[in-house]
Protein backbone atom coordinates (compact mmCIF):
# COMPACT_ATOMS: atom_id res chain seq x y z
CA UNK A 1 0.00 0.00 0.00
CA UNK A 2 2.91 2.23 0.52
CA UNK A 3 4.03 3.76 -2.43
CA UNK A 4 8.04 4.06 -0.89
CA UNK A 5 10.09 1.14 0.25
CA UNK A 6 9.21 -0.05 4.24
CA UNK A 7 13.20 0.37 5.54
CA UNK A 8 14.25 -1.72 8.61
CA UNK A 9 14.56 1.42 11.57
CA UNK A 10 15.69 -1.43 14.04
CA UNK A 11 19.34 -1.75 15.03
CA UNK A 12 21.23 -4.23 17.28
CA UNK A 13 21.73 -2.96 20.59
CA UNK A 14 22.96 0.66 21.39
CA UNK A 15 22.97 3.62 18.98
CA UNK A 16 26.78 4.76 18.92
CA UNK A 17 27.68 8.52 19.37
CA UNK A 18 29.98 7.58 16.37
CA UNK A 19 26.94 6.83 14.29
CA UNK A 20 24.78 9.46 15.00
CA UNK A 21 28.03 11.81 14.32
CA UNK A 22 28.63 10.08 11.10
CA UNK A 23 24.51 10.41 10.53
CA UNK A 24 24.92 14.22 10.74
CA UNK A 25 28.29 14.62 8.44
CA UNK A 26 26.29 12.87 5.99
CA UNK A 27 23.91 16.09 5.99
CA UNK A 28 26.84 18.76 5.13
CA UNK A 29 26.32 17.52 1.21
CA UNK A 30 22.27 19.41 1.37
CA UNK A 31 23.12 22.60 1.46
CA UNK A 32 19.42 23.92 1.51
CA UNK A 33 19.09 22.41 4.97
CA UNK A 34 19.49 25.46 7.29
CA UNK A 35 18.38 23.35 10.87
CA UNK A 36 18.47 19.77 12.14
CA UNK A 37 17.24 18.55 15.05
CA UNK A 38 18.03 14.99 16.96
CA UNK A 39 16.30 13.82 19.53
CA UNK A 40 17.72 10.80 20.97
CA UNK A 41 16.14 8.74 23.84
CA UNK A 42 18.64 7.36 26.35
CA UNK A 43 18.17 4.34 29.15
CA UNK A 44 17.65 5.62 32.60
CA UNK A 45 19.24 3.85 35.84
CA UNK A 46 15.80 4.66 37.26
CA UNK A 47 15.66 3.50 40.95
CA UNK A 48 12.01 1.51 41.95
CA UNK A 49 11.54 -0.26 45.56
CA UNK A 50 15.02 0.04 45.87
CA UNK A 51 16.43 -1.83 42.93
CA UNK A 52 18.07 0.12 40.00
CA UNK A 53 17.23 -0.42 35.70
CA UNK A 54 20.73 -1.63 34.42
CA UNK A 55 19.56 -2.44 30.59
CA UNK A 56 16.32 -2.20 28.74
CA UNK A 57 16.21 -5.49 26.60
CA UNK A 58 13.82 -4.54 23.59
CA UNK A 59 11.68 -6.37 21.43
CA UNK A 60 9.11 -5.60 18.61
CA UNK A 61 6.41 -6.93 16.54
CA UNK A 62 8.56 -6.41 13.84
CA UNK A 63 6.61 -6.27 10.63
CA UNK A 64 4.15 -4.19 12.05
CA UNK A 65 6.74 -1.55 13.97
CA UNK A 66 8.46 -1.39 10.51
CA UNK A 67 4.99 -0.49 9.03
CA UNK A 68 4.39 1.91 11.51
CA UNK A 69 7.95 3.81 11.36
CA UNK A 70 7.01 3.86 7.57
CA UNK A 71 3.38 5.08 8.18
CA UNK A 72 4.84 7.69 10.79
CA UNK A 73 7.31 8.97 8.14
CA UNK A 74 4.52 9.67 5.25
CA UNK A 75 2.95 11.57 8.00
CA UNK A 76 5.48 13.60 9.00
CA UNK A 77 6.28 14.62 5.09
CA UNK A 78 2.72 15.53 4.72
CA UNK A 79 2.91 17.33 7.54
CA UNK A 80 6.25 19.06 7.68
CA UNK A 81 8.30 20.87 5.17
CA UNK A 82 11.10 18.88 5.93
CA UNK A 83 14.54 18.02 3.63
CA UNK A 84 14.89 14.90 5.37
CA UNK A 85 14.14 12.51 8.34
CA UNK A 86 15.68 9.51 9.54
CA UNK A 87 14.50 6.84 12.80
CA UNK A 88 16.54 4.52 14.35
CA UNK A 89 15.65 2.51 17.71
CA UNK A 90 17.55 0.01 19.44
CA UNK A 91 16.45 -3.79 19.62
CA UNK A 92 17.99 -6.25 22.63
CA UNK A 93 19.93 -4.76 25.15
CA UNK A 94 20.64 -1.56 26.21
CA UNK A 95 22.48 -0.36 28.85
CA UNK A 96 21.53 2.74 31.38
CA UNK A 97 23.19 5.00 29.89
CA UNK A 98 22.61 3.90 26.25
CA UNK A 99 21.20 5.20 23.46
CA UNK A 100 18.01 3.54 22.14
CA UNK A 101 16.06 5.90 19.84
CA UNK A 102 17.65 8.32 16.97
CA UNK A 103 15.30 10.36 15.32
CA UNK A 104 16.83 13.21 12.84
CA UNK A 105 14.51 15.95 11.27
CA UNK A 106 16.20 18.15 9.25
CA UNK A 107 14.37 21.22 6.77
CA UNK A 108 15.42 24.87 5.47
CA UNK A 109 13.77 26.75 8.41
CA UNK A 110 14.36 26.07 12.19
CA UNK A 111 10.54 26.15 12.85
CA UNK A 112 9.01 23.37 11.04
CA UNK A 113 12.21 20.85 12.30
CA UNK A 114 10.61 21.78 16.48
CA UNK A 115 7.17 21.14 15.17
CA UNK A 116 8.24 17.80 13.70
CA UNK A 117 10.55 16.29 16.09
CA UNK A 118 8.00 16.52 18.82
CA UNK A 119 5.47 15.18 15.90
CA UNK A 120 7.75 12.47 15.83
CA UNK A 121 8.77 11.30 18.79
CA UNK A 122 4.97 11.19 20.47
CA UNK A 123 4.19 9.23 17.12
CA UNK A 124 6.76 5.97 18.01
CA UNK A 125 5.72 6.66 21.18
CA UNK A 126 1.87 6.19 20.66
CA UNK A 127 1.73 3.72 17.65
CA UNK A 128 4.78 1.48 17.70
CA UNK A 129 4.88 -2.00 18.94
CA UNK A 130 8.04 -1.84 21.00
CA UNK A 131 8.27 -3.55 24.43
CA UNK A 132 10.80 -2.65 26.68
CA UNK A 133 11.83 -5.11 29.53
CA UNK A 134 13.62 -2.97 32.70
CA UNK A 135 16.29 -5.00 34.07
CA UNK A 136 17.14 -4.52 37.32
CA UNK A 137 20.98 -5.06 38.52
CA UNK A 138 19.64 -8.18 41.02
CA UNK A 139 18.42 -9.85 37.28
CA UNK A 140 14.71 -9.49 38.72
CA UNK A 141 12.67 -7.28 35.34
CA UNK A 142 9.59 -5.03 35.12
CA UNK A 143 8.11 -4.27 31.73
CA UNK A 144 7.95 -0.49 30.86
CA UNK A 145 4.76 1.38 29.95
CA UNK A 146 4.98 4.14 27.85
CA UNK A 147 3.48 7.33 29.55
CA UNK B 1 -9.90 -22.61 10.88
CA UNK B 2 -6.21 -21.98 12.19
CA UNK B 3 -4.80 -18.79 12.78
CA UNK B 4 -1.28 -17.60 13.60
CA UNK B 5 -1.37 -16.07 16.55
CA UNK B 6 1.46 -13.84 18.55
CA UNK B 7 2.96 -12.86 21.83
CA UNK B 8 5.18 -10.48 23.00
CA UNK B 9 6.72 -8.56 26.32
CA UNK B 10 4.73 -9.75 29.62
CA UNK B 11 2.10 -11.24 27.58
CA UNK B 12 4.84 -14.17 25.90
CA UNK B 13 5.64 -13.99 29.74
CA UNK B 14 2.47 -15.73 30.71
CA UNK B 15 1.73 -17.97 27.51
CA UNK B 16 5.52 -19.18 27.34
CA UNK B 17 5.57 -18.91 24.12
CA UNK B 18 5.94 -16.32 21.33
CA UNK B 19 3.73 -17.77 18.76
CA UNK B 20 1.90 -20.58 17.73
CA UNK B 21 -0.99 -22.01 15.52
CA UNK B 22 -4.53 -21.98 16.79
CA UNK B 23 -8.11 -23.76 15.58
CA UNK B 24 -11.05 -22.37 16.20
CA UNK B 25 -14.32 -21.62 15.16
CA UNK B 26 -15.50 -18.52 16.74
CA UNK B 27 -15.93 -15.35 14.66
CA UNK B 28 -14.85 -12.25 16.66
CA UNK B 29 -11.77 -10.71 19.00
CA UNK B 30 -13.59 -10.49 21.97
CA UNK B 31 -15.11 -14.38 21.09
CA UNK B 32 -11.45 -15.58 20.31
CA UNK B 33 -10.01 -13.81 23.32
CA UNK B 34 -12.73 -15.98 25.29
CA UNK B 35 -11.39 -19.20 23.81
CA UNK B 36 -7.90 -18.01 25.24
CA UNK B 37 -8.56 -16.84 28.31
CA UNK B 38 -9.08 -20.75 29.65
CA UNK B 39 -5.62 -21.82 27.70
CA UNK B 40 -3.57 -18.64 29.08
CA UNK B 41 -6.42 -17.94 32.65
CA UNK B 42 -3.94 -14.65 33.97
CA UNK B 43 -3.98 -13.21 30.17
CA UNK B 44 -7.72 -11.87 31.83
CA UNK B 45 -6.49 -9.36 33.55
CA UNK B 46 -3.82 -8.14 31.73
CA UNK B 47 -3.78 -5.15 29.73
CA UNK B 48 -3.43 -5.35 26.14
CA UNK B 49 -4.37 -4.83 22.76
CA UNK B 50 -5.31 -7.18 19.52
CA UNK B 51 -3.53 -6.40 15.76
CA UNK B 52 -4.88 -8.69 12.99
CA UNK B 53 -2.68 -8.57 9.91
CA UNK B 54 -0.79 -5.26 11.67
CA UNK B 55 -3.35 -3.29 11.97
CA UNK B 56 -4.81 -2.90 15.82
CA UNK B 57 -8.70 -3.68 15.62
CA UNK B 58 -11.09 -3.86 18.13
CA UNK B 59 -12.99 -6.19 20.66
CA UNK B 60 -16.06 -6.72 17.97
CA UNK B 61 -14.37 -7.14 14.90
CA UNK B 62 -14.39 -10.00 12.74
CA UNK B 63 -11.64 -12.23 12.42
CA UNK B 64 -10.81 -12.79 8.48
CA UNK B 65 -6.83 -12.32 8.72
CA UNK B 66 -4.31 -14.94 9.21
CA UNK B 67 -2.43 -13.49 11.64
CA UNK B 68 -3.36 -11.76 15.38
CA UNK B 69 -0.76 -10.84 17.77
CA UNK B 70 -1.42 -9.69 21.36
CA UNK B 71 0.58 -6.77 22.70
CA UNK B 72 1.09 -5.36 25.66
CA UNK B 73 1.55 -1.33 26.85
CA UNK B 74 3.92 0.02 24.21
CA UNK B 75 7.21 1.12 25.34
CA UNK B 76 9.23 2.17 22.35
CA UNK B 77 11.39 5.28 22.14
CA UNK C 1 26.01 39.68 38.93
CA UNK C 2 25.80 36.08 37.81
CA UNK C 3 25.72 33.60 40.51
CA UNK C 4 28.13 31.46 38.47
CA UNK C 5 30.72 32.24 35.64
CA UNK C 6 30.62 32.76 32.20
CA UNK C 7 31.02 30.75 29.78
CA UNK C 8 32.91 31.37 26.37
CA UNK C 9 30.05 29.67 23.81
CA UNK C 10 31.86 30.59 20.90
CA UNK C 11 34.37 28.42 18.41
CA UNK C 12 36.46 29.24 15.85
CA UNK C 13 34.95 28.11 12.84
CA UNK C 14 32.70 25.07 11.50
CA UNK C 15 31.33 22.83 14.60
CA UNK C 16 32.68 19.22 13.29
CA UNK C 17 30.05 15.98 13.71
CA UNK C 18 33.08 14.72 15.61
CA UNK C 19 32.77 17.46 18.40
CA UNK C 20 28.68 16.89 18.27
CA UNK C 21 29.31 12.60 18.86
CA UNK C 22 31.73 13.51 21.37
CA UNK C 23 29.86 15.92 23.46
CA UNK C 24 26.97 13.05 23.15
CA UNK C 25 29.05 10.12 24.41
CA UNK C 26 30.01 12.54 27.16
CA UNK C 27 26.42 12.21 28.46
CA UNK C 28 26.24 8.04 29.08
CA UNK C 29 27.47 8.59 32.28
CA UNK C 30 24.77 10.69 33.24
CA UNK C 31 21.93 7.97 33.77
CA UNK C 32 19.49 10.22 34.87
CA UNK C 33 18.87 11.44 31.48
CA UNK C 34 16.31 9.99 29.31
CA UNK C 35 15.81 12.55 26.80
CA UNK C 36 18.35 14.91 24.60
CA UNK C 37 17.38 17.19 22.31
CA UNK C 38 19.86 18.92 19.84
CA UNK C 39 19.30 21.75 17.64
CA UNK C 40 22.17 22.40 14.69
CA UNK C 41 21.97 25.66 12.39
CA UNK C 42 23.39 24.65 9.55
CA UNK C 43 25.08 27.33 6.68
CA UNK C 44 22.50 27.33 3.72
CA UNK C 45 23.76 27.98 0.19
CA UNK C 46 21.06 30.39 -0.38
CA UNK C 47 20.46 31.78 -3.83
CA UNK C 48 19.60 35.32 -3.76
CA UNK C 49 19.50 36.83 -7.10
CA UNK C 50 21.41 34.74 -8.88
CA UNK C 51 24.19 34.67 -6.13
CA UNK C 52 25.01 31.52 -4.23
CA UNK C 53 25.69 31.86 -0.94
CA UNK C 54 29.37 30.22 -0.36
CA UNK C 55 29.70 30.92 3.16
CA UNK C 56 28.94 33.12 6.45
CA UNK C 57 31.29 35.08 8.18
CA UNK C 58 29.95 35.48 11.81
CA UNK C 59 31.32 38.25 13.83
CA UNK C 60 29.92 38.93 17.59
CA UNK C 61 30.38 41.50 20.66
CA UNK C 62 31.84 38.90 21.98
CA UNK C 63 31.62 40.16 25.97
CA UNK C 64 27.75 40.94 25.54
CA UNK C 65 27.27 37.86 23.87
CA UNK C 66 28.68 35.95 26.59
CA UNK C 67 26.32 37.14 28.89
CA UNK C 68 23.61 36.98 26.91
CA UNK C 69 24.11 33.17 26.58
CA UNK C 70 24.85 33.08 30.14
CA UNK C 71 21.40 34.80 31.06
CA UNK C 72 19.49 32.30 28.60
CA UNK C 73 21.10 30.04 30.42
CA UNK C 74 20.43 30.87 33.65
CA UNK C 75 16.51 31.50 32.26
CA UNK C 76 16.35 28.01 30.75
CA UNK C 77 17.80 26.16 34.53
CA UNK C 78 14.47 28.10 35.97
CA UNK C 79 11.80 27.45 33.49
CA UNK C 80 12.99 24.18 32.73
CA UNK C 81 14.04 21.00 34.74
CA UNK C 82 16.83 20.16 32.75
CA UNK C 83 20.01 17.98 33.65
CA UNK C 84 22.55 19.76 31.55
CA UNK C 85 22.58 21.98 28.36
CA UNK C 86 25.07 23.41 26.14
CA UNK C 87 25.50 26.06 23.48
CA UNK C 88 28.08 26.54 21.06
CA UNK C 89 28.45 29.07 18.44
CA UNK C 90 30.96 29.58 15.65
CA UNK C 91 32.83 32.97 14.90
CA UNK C 92 34.54 33.26 11.62
CA UNK C 93 34.25 31.69 8.31
CA UNK C 94 31.39 29.31 8.51
CA UNK C 95 31.38 27.46 4.86
CA UNK C 96 27.68 26.13 2.87
CA UNK C 97 26.77 23.12 4.60
CA UNK C 98 28.73 23.40 7.69
CA UNK C 99 27.44 23.60 11.27
CA UNK C 100 27.48 27.38 12.93
CA UNK C 101 25.47 26.74 16.23
CA UNK C 102 24.90 23.50 18.32
CA UNK C 103 22.28 23.42 21.00
CA UNK C 104 22.71 20.25 23.53
CA UNK C 105 19.64 20.09 26.18
CA UNK C 106 19.08 17.15 28.55
CA UNK C 107 16.19 15.94 31.42
CA UNK C 108 14.82 12.77 32.28
CA UNK C 109 11.87 13.67 30.43
CA UNK C 110 10.67 14.28 26.83
CA UNK C 111 8.46 16.83 26.75
CA UNK C 112 10.52 19.18 28.91
CA UNK C 113 13.45 19.10 26.47
CA UNK C 114 11.33 19.97 23.23
CA UNK C 115 10.43 22.78 24.93
CA UNK C 116 13.68 23.99 26.48
CA UNK C 117 15.71 23.24 23.03
CA UNK C 118 12.80 25.78 21.47
CA UNK C 119 12.88 28.44 24.04
CA UNK C 120 16.64 28.39 23.63
CA UNK C 121 17.22 28.83 20.43
CA UNK C 122 14.82 31.77 19.43
CA UNK C 123 16.50 33.62 22.50
CA UNK C 124 19.55 32.89 21.27
CA UNK C 125 18.31 34.24 17.63
CA UNK C 126 16.75 37.71 19.83
CA UNK C 127 18.96 38.54 22.31
CA UNK C 128 22.40 37.84 21.61
CA UNK C 129 24.56 40.12 19.42
CA UNK C 130 26.03 38.01 16.71
CA UNK C 131 26.32 39.08 13.38
CA UNK C 132 26.26 37.20 9.85
CA UNK C 133 28.56 38.14 6.44
CA UNK C 134 26.74 35.82 3.82
CA UNK C 135 29.32 35.91 1.76
CA UNK C 136 28.77 35.01 -2.32
CA UNK C 137 30.60 32.49 -4.42
CA UNK C 138 31.48 35.85 -6.47
CA UNK C 139 33.20 36.97 -3.29
CA UNK C 140 30.47 39.90 -2.61
CA UNK C 141 28.19 40.10 0.92
CA UNK C 142 25.84 41.02 2.29
CA UNK C 143 24.49 41.22 5.89
CA UNK C 144 22.17 38.46 7.27
CA UNK C 145 19.32 39.25 9.39
CA UNK C 146 17.57 36.57 11.75
CA UNK C 147 13.57 36.41 11.35
CA UNK D 1 33.97 62.85 28.98
CA UNK D 2 35.17 60.57 26.82
CA UNK D 3 33.67 57.04 25.77
CA UNK D 4 34.73 54.17 23.97
CA UNK D 5 32.06 53.10 21.21
CA UNK D 6 32.11 49.92 19.16
CA UNK D 7 30.89 49.25 15.86
CA UNK D 8 29.67 46.29 14.59
CA UNK D 9 28.74 44.34 10.83
CA UNK D 10 27.35 46.74 8.15
CA UNK D 11 27.97 49.47 10.99
CA UNK D 12 31.75 48.94 10.99
CA UNK D 13 31.84 48.83 7.11
CA UNK D 14 30.61 52.71 7.15
CA UNK D 15 32.69 54.22 10.15
CA UNK D 16 35.56 51.85 8.68
CA UNK D 17 36.98 50.79 12.60
CA UNK D 18 35.49 48.43 14.73
CA UNK D 19 36.20 50.96 18.02
CA UNK D 20 37.26 54.95 18.65
CA UNK D 21 37.36 56.98 21.89
CA UNK D 22 35.19 60.31 21.26
CA UNK D 23 35.13 63.31 22.88
CA UNK D 24 31.72 64.81 23.69
CA UNK D 25 29.51 66.20 26.36
CA UNK D 26 26.09 65.58 25.14
CA UNK D 27 24.01 63.46 27.75
CA UNK D 28 21.90 60.88 26.26
CA UNK D 29 21.90 58.53 22.99
CA UNK D 30 20.25 60.51 20.57
CA UNK D 31 22.13 63.24 21.44
CA UNK D 32 25.46 61.46 21.28
CA UNK D 33 23.95 59.92 17.95
CA UNK D 34 23.16 63.03 16.22
CA UNK D 35 27.15 63.64 16.82
CA UNK D 36 27.72 60.54 15.09
CA UNK D 37 26.09 61.46 12.27
CA UNK D 38 27.74 63.77 11.64
CA UNK D 39 30.80 62.06 11.29
CA UNK D 40 29.24 59.46 9.65
CA UNK D 41 25.89 60.68 7.75
CA UNK D 42 25.41 57.36 6.07
CA UNK D 43 24.45 55.72 9.29
CA UNK D 44 21.16 57.68 9.74
CA UNK D 45 19.49 55.44 7.61
CA UNK D 46 20.57 52.23 8.74
CA UNK D 47 19.16 49.59 11.64
CA UNK D 48 20.87 49.20 14.67
CA UNK D 49 20.25 49.31 18.49
CA UNK D 50 22.46 50.97 21.09
CA UNK D 51 24.26 48.67 24.16
CA UNK D 52 25.59 50.57 26.77
CA UNK D 53 27.75 48.78 29.00
CA UNK D 54 26.83 45.14 27.25
CA UNK D 55 23.03 46.62 27.60
CA UNK D 56 20.85 47.46 24.92
CA UNK D 57 19.51 50.87 26.41
CA UNK D 58 16.58 53.13 24.61
CA UNK D 59 17.20 56.80 22.90
CA UNK D 60 16.83 58.60 25.49
CA UNK D 61 18.71 56.32 28.12
CA UNK D 62 21.61 58.93 29.86
CA UNK D 63 25.03 57.85 29.09
CA UNK D 64 26.64 57.00 32.05
CA UNK D 65 28.57 54.31 31.14
CA UNK D 66 31.99 53.87 29.69
CA UNK D 67 31.04 51.88 26.60
CA UNK D 68 28.51 52.37 24.00
CA UNK D 69 28.26 49.56 21.53
CA UNK D 70 25.77 50.22 18.09
CA UNK D 71 24.67 46.78 16.92
CA UNK D 72 22.94 46.25 13.65
CA UNK D 73 20.38 43.26 13.27
CA UNK D 74 20.94 40.27 14.93
CA UNK D 75 21.87 36.90 12.87
CA UNK D 76 23.06 34.20 15.42
CA UNK D 77 22.28 30.73 14.81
Amino acid sequence: MADKKTKNVFKKGAISSDFIGTSIAKHQSKTTIGAHNIFLGQVRADVIDNKTVAAIEYTAYEDMANEKFHAIREATFKKFDLTCMHIYHSLGTVKAGEICLFVFASSPKRKIVFKAIEYIVEAIKADVPVFGKEIFEDETHQWKVNK
Amino acid sequence: MTINVKYFGLIAEITTCEKERILFTKKNVSEFLELLYLKYPSLKNKDFQVAQNQELVSQDALISGHELALLPPFAGG
